[in-house]
C-alpha cells in the first residue's frame, strides 16, 4: 500500500476520489493504534451544563503537568444520552463509564486509572435495583436493552472531527453509492430497508425520494429539518451536536437520490452548540472536498448551509419550516402542492428530519436486508425517545421498535423516582397522548401508538407518576398549542385557546359540568377543521386523557379535587398541630409571610396569603413531617395562585 | 374550455376545467358558506367554513382552494360538517365585538349572514370565552376606520393590498391568538404607505374596516371618473342631490371595478360649498371708468372693464348679463388679439364646441389646452 | 404627442392599459404609477407579481422600485443618455428583431451608425448608471418579449421632451415591440380628459381627429361643414399665448377649466403676462388662483352635472353622465358657450344636449365615426373606430404605421443637457412631481379629507445634503431658483439622490411652479417642470403662511 | 434612536444578495442591537425590496425578535415537558416575583429580561433556567430566588 498520507498533511488533505477516502481511513485508523489511552469526556449540551467542560480542562492540564500529553488524549465527545449522570466521562483503553464526575475527581481519575489502572468505584454507576457496580457502559440496564444505530458514533467520536467520523466508517455509504449506484437505486434501497419519517408522521422516505426524484426541474432542495420544537424531546439535539457528520452524509445521499443540489439544515435557535457543530463540520467537509463541486471527481454538486430558526414551534411543519427559510413568517400552506413536487423557491423539496437522515448512511452502508430485520412487520428500524420525566434514569435512549414500553419505561428507564406509583405515559409531545397504565405492553411502532390516541411523534417520552395531575398536563400543551398556533386557520387559532380556558377553569375549580363534553366537540372541530398537521394534532393530549382518564376529569370538576395534589386552587397546605414542633424554618422560609407564630407558638397558614408555592412542606423537617397537602372543596381556600 | 363533471349532494354538475368546489358549487346554486374568500384575491382556505366531503379523501377540503376532478362525489352539507360549522362559527363569533346593534355593517355583515344560514349551539356558545378584546380603534385615516375589535382574520384586506394594489401597507402580524392585520411597527394607517385607495374597506366582509360616512344612496348612475387620464369606470352614488359614494364599475374593462383614492373618495368636491354659482364681474370705482366699454348695472353699481387699474373686487351678476356682456366684449376683439385656452378636464363635446367657437367665432387658430399635464 | 406622431404617425397610448398585465417586460420610465395612475400600477404589480420583468428610470426611489429588477436611477434630464446606451447594448449584442426592423421601419442605418456613436462609459457618466446595469437591462429588453415602455411627464416635461419620447419610440421599434399585443410605447395621460381634448382639437394646428389646419382639403372640409371662412395658419401654443399676451399681442383670453397660475411654469411671468391682457374670461367650477385675477367668471358644472364623453389615455371614448344637477347657478360648460355664441349672432351651436355634439364630431372626425352613444352605453370604444360595426382598436399599428410611407422612422435623437444646469450658486437640481393624494387642481382640497393626508409641502432633500446644510427634518427651509423663491418644510430621505431635491405643486402656499424654468421643448413648446437649477437657505423665520384653505374659495 | 446606521449597513452588506435572507438578518441585526430598533426594520426592508409590513410581520412572527430594548441579562426560563412536571411553573413564578416583572417584560434598569422557553433540550437536567447561556439545571424556587438576588454582574466577575 502507497501510503502517502502522513498525519501532519491530513489539514490539508482532499478527497477527491473514492480511493482517497480509504486510504484516509486506514491511515487514520493506523494512526490511532498508537495511542495508548484515550479520556472521553462528554461535552453534549446536557453535560456542559453539568460543567463537563472544566472537567476536561483538569483533565487536561492534570495530564500535561504529568508531560503525558502524546501518552494520554483527551477528546470531546458528543451526548451518550444519560445526561442526567451528567458529566459522563469515559476512560480508555478499558472505557471505563465514570459518571457525575466533577473537576476535583480528575485527579484521583489520572492517578487511579490512567496511571495505575484502577477503577475510582465511587463513580461507577450503580444498579438501583442489584446495588451492582457497572463498570461500561454496556452493564448499565440503561444501555442494555437499546439498540444504537443512530446513536452508535454519539459519545465515542469527537463530533467535530471529520478524522473521527471517517474512522468509523463515515462517507463510506456515501462513496459506495456515488461509484456503484445509481440514485434510482438508492431510492428502491431505502423503500426496500422501510425507513419512514421520524419526523412524526412517518411517511415512507423513499417514497418522499422518489417523487421529488420524479420531477423534473433544474434546481432541488434537500431540507434537514432540525426545528426540533417537543417540548422534551432532544435527540435531534444530541445527533446534531454528537454526530453531525452522520447528518451531512445522510444529507448527502439524498441529494444524490433526488438530483438536488442543496442542502440547508434547519436548526432552532435555541441549540447554539449544534449550530456550531453542523457549521464547523459543513467547512471542515469542504475543504477536504467531500462537498461542493464535482465530489470524489463524480460530477455530483453538493453544498450545505445552516438556517438558524427564530423561534416557532409551527415551522416544525414543512410549509411552514420552508416560509421561514424563504424569509418569511413560518405560517403553514395547504397541501397539495407537497414539498417534495413544489417547496422551496418553489422547486421540488425533500424534508427529512435529524434522525431519518441519521439513519440513512446505516441502511446503504449494511444494506436494506439489514435494516429491514430491525424492528417488526410494518415498523422497521429504531427509534430514539427522549425518556424524561418521573423515570429514574432519564435521558435519550434508541430502541428497536416494537420494544414494549413497559420495556423502556422500566427495564431502561428504571421504573419510576422515588418509588411512586406509575400513572401514564404522554408520546408524541404536544401532538400525542397520554397512554394509561394498562396499555403498557403496548410495542412502540406507527399504528399501534395512533389507536391508542397517541403518536410516536418526534419521540419525546414523558413519563408520569400519581402526583402528576393528569388535567393539568392537558392544559398544559394546550397552553403550548395556543401560543404556537400560527393563528391564520379559525379553528386552531380559537379552538386551542378556547380549550385552554375551559381545562383552566377545570384545573382552577371553576370547571362546570358539561365541560367534558364541549371539550371534546371542540377538540373535534380543531382536529377535522385545522389547516396543518399541528392543528390536526393538538387536541391528541386532552382527547387520550379525557380518553384514559375522564375520572380524573370529574373530580376536579364536580368534587373539586386534584388527587396529585397539584392543581393549587383544590389543594391547599397546612400545618397538623400535634407534629409542629415551631422551628420556624417554615415561617421564615414562606415568600409570602402566610405563615404566623412564634417561637414556642405552632405555626399556621393564614390560608389567604398562601400562594400554595409548597415551600413550607419542603422545608419542614422530615422527622417532624408537619406540614400537609391536602384536596377537595374546603371553606378558605383562597382563589390564588395559577 | 373543457368541462368537467362531478356530483355534489346527488346532484350532477358540470363546471369549467380548473374551477373550485364552491365556484362550481355557486354556479349551481348550491351554498357553501365561506368567510376568507374573495373572488378577486387568491383563496387561501384559512375560515374553514366551507370545509366539504369528498370521497375517498381522508379529510374534509375546504371548498374555496379544491380544484374540482372528473367523477368527484361532494357533499357539502351533512351534521358532522353542519357542527364543525358551528363550531368554528361560534369560535369566530367568541372573538368577535357583535355589537351589531350600533355596527353599520349590520345588514350586509357577512358573520350575520353564516349565522343565519349555519346557526350555533347556544350552551356550547355561551361556555366560550368572550372577552372584549378592546384594541384602539385606527380612526387615522380620513375615509374609513379600522376596528380590530371586529377583526376577523380573514386576511381579504391584506391580500387585497397585496395582490390587488401591490401596496403591501398591512400584513399579517404577531401569531397565535394575537394575530392579527397591522401596518408597519403598529402605526396608525395614515402614517403607514397606505394609500387610502379602501380597496380593502371594499372587501371587509365584517365592520371591521368601515367608511367614516355611511350614507346609503337611492340610485346609482353609471359615469366615468374625473380625475386622471386613465378613465375609470365608476358608479356615483346619489341621495336627494347629494353625491353620497362612489363604487368601482365591475363591468370597466379599464379598472375592472377598482378605484384610487380620489376615484373613489374624491367625489365631495362636487359638493363643496366653495362652488362657484353665479357669474363674477370686477367692479371698479367709478373714476376709473374707460369709455369704451360696455356697461352693466346692477343695483346702481358701475361695473366696468378696465383697461389699467386690476385691483377691483368681484361682484355678482345674472346668467343674461354675464353672457351679454361676454358675447359684447368678444365682439370688439378680431382674430389673432384673441386667445383660448380649452381645458383637459371637461367632456370631448366641450373641447369639441370650444374650438369650434375659437376658430368659427373668434375667427383664430389660437386654442390650447394643457395638453401636457 | 408630437414624438410620437414624427415616429408613428400619431400620439397617444398605441396599446391598452389591460394589456400590462400580460406584457412578459416593462420599461417604465419618468413615471410613479402608483402614485399617479393607480389603477395602471396595479397593472403593473400584478404582472410582476405573475413574473414580468420590471426596469424603472427614475432618479427618485418610487414606490415600483420595490418591485424591479433593474432600477435605473438616472441624474435627471439624462434619459436619452440612458436609452441610446441600452440601444447601443442592444445592437451590439444583437438583440434586435432584424426582422421587424426590415419589414416595418426606415432610416434604420443612419439610426445605427448613429447609436454606436455613444460610448457605453460616457452613458454611465452622463446618466451616473453603472454601466453593468444599462447592459442588464438592455439584455433583459433586447431579450424578453412582449416588451411595453410606460411614461408619463417625467419624460415630456423637459426641455428634451420630444426627443426623449422619440428615443424611447427607436427602442420600441429596434426591440419590435409595437404593432402587437402587450407592447408599445404608452404615455399616460395626466388629466382625465387630455386625450379628448387634443383629439377634439383643442389644439392650435389640427381640428379633430388630428386633421391639419395646413391641410386645405382638411380645412375645406371643415369649412364646409361649419359653413364659415377658417384660418389657414397655425395658431399659436399655451406658452406663446401667454409670450404674445406679455407682449400686448395678445388682449383677450378666454380660459376654461385651468388654473396656469399654479400649474405653469414661472407663475409670475404668467401672472404678469395676465396682468397685461384687456379682457380676461375665466370659466370654472372654484375661483380658482388663476380665475381671481379675471375680468368675467362663469361658474360651470361639475361632471357629475352633465352629460358627455371623455377619451382616456388608451384611446376609449366614455361616457360621462349627470348624476345631478348643476350646483348654484352653475351651468355646463358647452351650455355656456352655445349661449355665448348665439348672443353674438352665430349659427351651428344650436345644440340641446351633448350627445347631438357628438353626433357632429364624429360626422367631421374618421377616427370617431363608428361611435355612438348607443354603442358606448355599457363600456367605452377605442378609437379608430371607422364605422359603427368597427369594435374599436386595442392597440395601433399592427399593420401599417399613420406615416406616409407606411413605415415607422427611426429618429436620430441625441443627447443634450438640460436648458437649465447647476451652478455654483445654485447647485440643486429641483424635480417636481405630483402627490398621491393630490391632484393638479383645486379638486382633491375640495373634497374631504385628502388635506388630511397629505397637508403641506414637504421638499425631499437627501440625508447627506440636509447634513452639509445643517438642516433637520420638517425644517422650513427657502428654496429659490433665478425666478424665484418659495418656503418649505423638509423631508429628509434617501427616495431622492444626492444633489436632487423634489417637490410637489400641489400646495399653495409653497407655489412650486415660481421656481421652475419656461425654458420649453423646440416641438411641443411643453416647459421644462422636471429640471430646474435651485439653491437651498435655512430660513430664520420658519414660518409658512397657510393659504390652503384659500384656495378656490368664493371667499376674497 | 441608538441605532448606529453604519453598523447596520455592515451588516446588510454581508447578505448582498442572498435569497430569503430576513431571518437571518434579523437575527443578526439583534445580536448587534440587541433587539430590532424601528428605523432598521425599515432600512432593512429597502435593502431586501421586501414591505416594511412584512418585514413587521416576521418581526413579530417569531419567538425570538424582540421590538423592544432588552436587559443586559436574558433569564429564560424553561416551560419543557419535563421541566414542567417538575415544577417549571413555579420557577417562573418565583422569578417574576424576585424580579419583580412579567414574563416577556425587562426590569426598568434594562438589567434582566425574563422569558419564557418551549423547551431547551437539556429535559434530563429539568427543570433548567438560561441566564445568557448558562444553564442551571435542576432548579428549585429556592435556587432561582438564590440565582437571581445575587448580582448576576457581580458573579461574573468573580467568577
Amino acid at each position: 500500500m502507497g501510503k502517502s498520507v502522513s498525519i501532519q498533511s491530513i489539514e490539508a488533505y482532499k478527497i477527491d476520489s473514492a480511493e482517497s477516502l480509504v486510504l484516509l481511513r486506514e491511515t487514520l485508523l493506523a494512526d490511532q493504534n498508537k495511542t495508548v489511552k484515550l479520556v472521553n469526556v462528554c461535552c453534549g449540551s446536557g453535560c456542559m451544563s453539568s460543567g463537563s467542560e472544566q472537567v476536561r480542562e483538569a483533565f487536561i492540564s492534570g495530564i500535561k503537568g504529568l508531560e503525558l500529553e502524546d501518552e494520554i488524549k483527551v477528546k470531546k465527545t458528543g451526548c451518550h444520552g444519560f445526561c442526567e449522570r451528567g458529566p459522563i466521562v469515559v476512560v480508555g483503553p478499558e472505557n471505563i463509564f465514570y459518571q457525575h464526575v466533577t473537576k476535583e475527581d480528575v485527579p484521583e481519575i489520572i492517578s487511579e486509572t490512567l496511571l495505575e489502572d484502577r477503577v475510582v468505584k465511587r463513580l461507577l454507576y450503580e444498579d438501583p435495583v442489584t446495588g451492582q457496580k457497572c463498570f461500561h457502559e454496556n452493564d448499565i440496564p440503561f444501555y442494555k436493552k437499546q439498540k444504537r444505530i443512530v446513536l452508535k458514533n454519539c459519545g465515542n467520536i469527537d463530533p467535530t472531527s471529520i478524522e473521527d467520523y471517517i474512522k468509523v466508517d463515515g462517507f463510506q455509504a456515501f462513496a459506495k453509492i456515488l461509484s456503484q449506484m445509481a440514485p434510482e437505486g438508492v431510492i428502491e434501497e431505502i423503500k426496500l430497508s422501510g425507513l419512514r419519517g421520524r419526523g412524526g408522521a412517518g411517511f415512507p422516505t423513499g417514497i418522499k425520494w422518489e417523487t421529488a426524484r420524479n420531477v423534473s426541474s433544474e434546481e432541488k432542495y434537500i431540507i434537514c429539518n432540525g426545528d426540533e420544537g417537543d417540548p422534551g424531546a432532544f435527540m435531534d439535539r444530541s445527533v446534531m451536536e454528537g454526530d453531525p457528520y452522520s447528518v451531512i452524509e445522510g444529507m448527502m445521499i439524498a441529494g444524490y437520490a433526488i438530483g438536488a443540489s442543496q442542502g440547508i439544515i434547519y436548526v432552532r435557535a435555541e441549540y447554539p452548540l449544534a449550530v456550531h457543530h453542523l457549521s464547523t463540520a459543513i467547512a471542515r467537509a469542504t475543504d477536504m472536498g467531500l462537498l461542493g463541486h464535482n465530489i470524489m471527481g463524480r460530477g455530483f454538486d453538493f453544498v450545505i448551509k445552516v438556517v438558524k430558526g427564530a423561534g416557532a414551534f409551527v415551522c416544525g411543519e414543512e410549509t411552514a419550516l420552508i416560509a421561514s427559510i424563504e424569509g418569511k413568517s413560518g405560517r403553514p400552506k395547504p397541501k397539495p402542492p407537497f414539498p417534495a413536487i413544489q417547496g422551496l423557491w418553489g422547486k421540488p423539496t425533500v424534508i427529512n428530519n435529524v434522525e431519518t437522515l441519521a439513519n440513512v448512511s446505516r441502511i446503504i452502508l449494511n444494506g436494506h436486508e439489514w435494516y429491514s430485520q430491525i424492528g417488526t412487520a410494518t415498523d422497521k428500524g429504531t427509534k430514539i425517545f427522549s425518556l424524561v420525566g418521573k423515570v429514574r434514569n432519564v435521558g435519550l435512549v434508541e430502541v428497536e421498535m416494537g420494544t414494549t414500553l413497559r420495556e423502556i419505561i422500566f427495564d431502561i428507564g428504571g421504573g419510576i423516582q422515588g418509588g411512586k406509583d406509575f400513572k401514564a405515559v404522554q408520546t408524541g409531545g404536544p401532538s400525542g397522548g397520554c397512554i394509561p397504565e394498562e396499555l403498557l405492553d403496548l410495542p412502540v411502532g406507527y399504528e399501534s401508538l395512533a389507536k391508542a390516541g397517541s403518536i410516536i411523534g418526534s419521540g419525546g417520552m414523558l413519563v408520569m407518576d400519581e402526583d402528576t395531575c393528569i388535567v393539568n398536563i392537558a392544559r398544559y400543551f394546550l397552553d403550548f398549542a395556543r401560543n404556537e398556533s400560527c393563528g391564520q386557520c379559525t379553528p386552531c387559532r380559537l379552538g386551542t385557546k378556547q380549550m385552554f380556558n375551559i381545562l383552566q377553569d377545570i384545573t382552577r375549580g371553576k370547571g362546570r359540568p358539561g365541560d367534558i363534553e364541549i371539550l371534546l366537540e371542540l377538540s373535534d372541530a380543531v382536529k377535522q377543521g385545522s389547516l396543518c398537521g399541528l392543528g390536526m394534532t393538538v387536541p391528541n393530549p386532552v382527547l387520550s386523557t379525557i380518553r384514559y382518564f375522564r375520572k380524573e376529569y370529574e373530580e376536579h370538576i364536580l368534587e373539586g379535587r386534584c388527587r396529585a395534589l397539584v392543581c393549587r386552587a383544590l389543594i391547599f397546605y397546612r400545618i397538623k398541630d400535634y407534629r409542629c414542633k415551631a422551628c420556624m424554618k417554615c415561617l421564615h422560609a414562606c415568600p409570602v409571610d402566610a405563615i404566623v407564630g412564634a417561637k414556642w407558638q405552632v405555626h399556621e397558614i393564614d390560608q389567604s396569603k398562601c400562594i400554595k408555592c409548597g415551600t413550607c412542606m419542603e422545608v419542614c423537617p422530615k422527622r417532624f413531617n408537619a406540614v400537609e397537602c391536602v384536596t377537595g372543596k374546603i371553606e378558605n381556600s383562597g382563589d390564588k395562585g395559577e | 374550455m373543457n368541462k368537467v363533471s362531478l356530483n355534489i349532494n346527488g346532484i350532477t354538475v358540470k363546471a369549467d376545467k380548473g374551477a373550485t368546489i364552491l365556484k362550481a358549487a355557486q354556479d349551481a346554486g348550491i351554498y357553501i358558506p365561506t368567510l376568507c374568500h374573495c373572488p378577486d384575491v387568491s383563496s387561501i382556505g384559512v375560515c374553514r367554513l366551507c370545509l366539504v366531503r369528498i370521497k375517498n379523501r381522508r379529510r374534509f377540503e375546504p371548498a374555496c382552494r379544491t380544484i374540482i376532478e372528473e367523477g368527484m362525489v361532494v357533499v357539502t352539507d351533512d351534521p358532522e360538517i353542519q357542527r364543525l360549522r358551528q363550531v368554528i362559527l361560534e369560535l369566530i363569533l367568541s372573538d368577535h365585538d357583535f355589537n351589531c346593534l350600533l355596527c353599520p355593517k349590520s345588514g350586509q355583515c357577512r358573520l350575520q349572514e353564516l349565522v343565519n344560514r349555519i346557526g350555533f349551539n347556544e350552551h356550547r356558545f355561551s361556555r366560550l370565552e368572550h372577552v372584549a378584546k378592546d384594541l384602539p380603534i385606527d380612526t387615522s385615516n380620513p375615509f374609513f376606520d379600522f376596528n380590530p375589535n371586529k377583526c376577523v382574520q380573514c386576511t381579504i384586506c391584506v391580500r387585497t393590498c397585496h395582490e390587488i394594489t401591490g401596496n403591501d401597507a398591512i400584513d399579517m402580524a404577531y401569531r397565535s391568538y394575537d394575530l392579527r392585520v397591522s401596518t408597519f411597527a403598529d402605526k396608525p394607517i395614515k402614517e403607514s404607505v397606505c394609500v387610502s385607495c379602501g380597496e380593502c374597506m371594499e372587501r371587509c366582509p365584517v365592520g371591521a374596516l368601515i367608511p367614516k360616512k355611511v350614507e346609503h344612496p337611492t340610485r346609482e348612475v353609471k359615469t366615468t371618473c374625473p380625475y386622471c387620464g386613465v378613465g375609470c369606470g365608476l358608479y356615483l352614488g346619489i341621495r336627494g342631490n347629494t353625491i353620497v359614494r362612489a363604487r368601482g364599475d365591475d363591468e370597466s374593462p379599464v379598472n375592472h371595478g377598482g378605484l384610487c383614492v380620489r376615484g373613489r373618495f374624491g367625489y365631495s368636491f362636487v359638493n363643496s360649498p366653495d362652488r362657484l354659482s353665479i357669474p363674477l364681474m370686477r367692479a371698479y370705482d367709478e373714476y376709473a371708468k374707460p369709455s369704451s366699454v360696455v356697461e352693466v348695472t346692477e343695483e346702481g353699481r358701475p361695473i366696468t372693464l378696465p383697461l389699467v387699474k386690476r385691483d377691483g373686487k368681484f361682484v355678482e351678476i345674472t346668467w343674461d348679463q354675464a353672457i351679454k356682456y361676454v358675447a359684447s366684449s368678444l365682439a370688439h376683439y378680431k382674430g389673432d388679439k384673441i386667445a383660448a385656452i380649452s381645458s383637459a378636464r371637461c367632456t370631448n363635446e366641450e373641447n369639441y364646441l370650444f374650438q369650434k367657437f375659437t376658430r368659427v367665432v373668434l375667427k383664430t387658430n389660437n386654442i390650447d389646452h394643457c395638453a401636457r399635464l | 404627442m408630437a414624438g410620437l406622431a414624427a415616429s408613428f404617425g400619431s400620439g397617444a397610448m398605441t396599446n391598452s392599459i389591460n394589456e400590462i398585465r400580460e406584457a412578459a417586460c416593462i420599461f417604465a420610465i419618468g413615471t410613479n404609477t402608483t402614485a399617479n395612475h393607480p389603477i395602471i400600477g396595479r397593472q403593473v404589480t400584478r404582472a410582476v407579481q405573475k413574473g414580468a420583468k420590471l426596469i424603472v428610470a427614475d432618479p427618485r426611489r418610487i414606490p415600483l422600485c420595490r418591485l424591479a429588477d433593474i432600477w435605473l436611477r438616472l441624474y435627471p434630464g439624462t434619459d436619452i443618455a440612458l436609452i441610446n446606451g441600452i440601444m447601443r447594448v442592444i445592437i451590439e449584442q444583437n438583440l434586435m428583431d432584424t426582422a421587424f426592423i426590415e419589414e416595418r421601419c426606415e432610416d434604420y442605418e443612419a439610426f445605427r451608425a448613429s447609436i454606436m456613436d455613444n460610448d457605453l462609459a460616457v452613458s454611465e457618466k452622463i446618466t451616473g448608471v453603472p454601466a453593468q446595469d444599462i447592459v442588464r437591462a438592455a439584455k433583459m429588453l433586447g431579450s424578453i418579449s412582449p416588451a411595453t415602455v410606460l411614461y408619463t411627464l417625467g419624460i415630456t416635461e423637459h426641455s428634451h421632451g420630444t426627443d426623449n419620447v422619440r428615443a424611447l419610440a427607436n427602442l420600441a421599434l429596434l426591440t419590435g415591440n409595437i404593432g402587437k399585443p402587450s407592447t408599445g410605447v404608452n404615455p399616460l395621460r395626466g388629466q382625465n380628459n387630455v386625450q379628448g381634448a387634443c383629439d377634439m382639437g383643442a389644439l392650435p394646428n389640427v381640428y379633430t381627429g388630428y386633421q391639419k389646419v395646413e391641410d386645405e382639403e382638411a380645412r375645406r372640409k371643415f369649412e364646409r361643414a361649419w359653413n364659415c371662412k377658417l384660418s389657414p395658419s397655425n395658431g399659436l401654443k399655451m406658452t406663446e399665448m401667454f409670450e404674445a399676451a406679455h407682449e400686448g399681442k395678445i388682449k383677450v383670453l378666454y380660459l376654461k377649466g385651468e388654473d396656469p397660475i399654479v400649474t405653469d411654469a414661472d407663475t409670475s411671468f404668467i401672472e404678469k403676462a395676465i396682468s397685461h391682457l384687456e379682457l380676461f374670461i375665466v370659466q370654472d367650477i372654484f375661483l380658482t388662483e388663476t380665475a381671481r385675477l379675471a375680468d368675467v367668471v362663469l361658474p360651470a358644472a361639475g361632471f357629475a352635472e352633465k352629460d358627455g364623453t371623455f377619451t382616456n389615455t388608451e384611446r376609449r371614448v366614455q361616457r360621462v353622465r349627470k348624476a345631478i344637477e348643476p350646483k348654484g347657478g352653475s351651468r355646463p360648460d358647452w351650455m355656456i358657450i352655445c349661449d355665448i355664441a348665439k348672443s353674438m349672432g352665430v349659427e351651428g351651436f344650436d345644440f340641446d344636449n351633448a350627445q347631438e355634439i357628438f353626433e357632429e364630431i364624429r360626422a367631421l372626425t374618421p377616427s370617431y365615426a363608428g361611435i355612438t352613444y348607443e354603442r358606448i352605453e355599457k363600456s367605452g370604444i377605442q378609437w379608430p373606430c371607422p364605422d359603427d360595426k368597427h369594435p374599436g382598436t386595442p392597440y395601433l399599428y399592427s399593420e401599417r404605421f399613420n406615416t406616409p410611407s407606411g413605415r415607422a422612422k427611426f429618429a436620430h435623437v441625441s443627447y443634450r443637457p438640460s436648458a437649465e444646469t447647476t451652478s455654483h450658486e445654485y447647485p440643486f437640481i429641483l424635480i417636481t412631481r405630483r402627490s398621491a393624494f393630490h391632484y393638479h387642481a383645486v379638486m382633491t382640497h375640495k373634497a374631504e379629507g385628502f388635506d388630511e393626508l397629505r397637508k403641506e409641502e414637504r421638499i425631499e432633500i437627501h440625508p447627506a445634503d440636509a447634513a452639509t446644510l445643517e438642516i433637520q427634518d420638517g425644517e422650513v427651509i427657502k428654496v429659490s431658483s433665478r425666478r424665484g423663491s418659495v418656503k418649505a418644510k423638509t423631508k429628509i430621505t434617501e427616495v431622492v439622490p444626492a444633489g436632487v431635491v423634489c417637490m410637489t405643486f400641489n400646495f399653495l402656499e409653497t407655489r412650486t411652479n415660481i421656481l421652475t424654468s419656461r425654458a420649453p421643448d423646440p416641438v411641443t413648446k411643453t416647459p421644462e417642470f422636471k429640471v430646474c437649477a435651485v439653491k437651498i437657505e435655512r430660513e430664520e423665520s420658519a414660518y409658512i403662511t397657510k393659504d390652503y384653505m384659500r384656495w378656490g374659495t368664493g371667499k376674497i | 434612536m441608538d441605532m448606529n446606521t453604519e453598523k447596520l449597513n455592515k451588516i446588510l452588506a454581508v447578505f448582498q444578495g442572498e435569497r430569503g435572507g430576513l431571518i437571518s438578518i434579523l437575527q443578526r441585526v439583534q445580536e448587534e442591537f440587541g433587539y430590532l430598533p424601528e428605523p432598521a426594520l425599515s432600512l432593512i426592508a429597502d435593502f431586501l425590496h421586501l414591505p416594511q409590513s412584512q418585514v413587521f410581520s416576521v418581526a413579530t412572527f417569531y419567538d425570538n425578535f424582540y421590538l423592544t430594548r432588552r436587559g443586559d441579562h436574558l433569564i429564560s426560563v424553561c416551560q419543557g415537558t419535563a421541566c414542567h412536571v417538575l415544577g417549571a411553573r413555579d420557577i417562573l413564578e418565583t422569578a417574576e416575583n424576585c424580579l419583580e416583572i412579567k414574563t416577556g417584560q425587562t426590569t426598568p434598569d434594562y438589567k434582566y429580561s425574563l422569558e419564557r422557553v418551549a423547551c431547551l433540550g437539556s429535559c434530563a437536567l429539568a427543570p433548567v433556567v438560561l441566564v445568557d447561556n448558562e444553564v442551571h439545571s435542576k432548579m428549585t424556587p429556592r435556587k432561582v430566588k438564590q440565582l437571581l438576588t445575587e448580582d448576576i454582574d457581580d458573579r461574573k466577575i468573580q467568577a
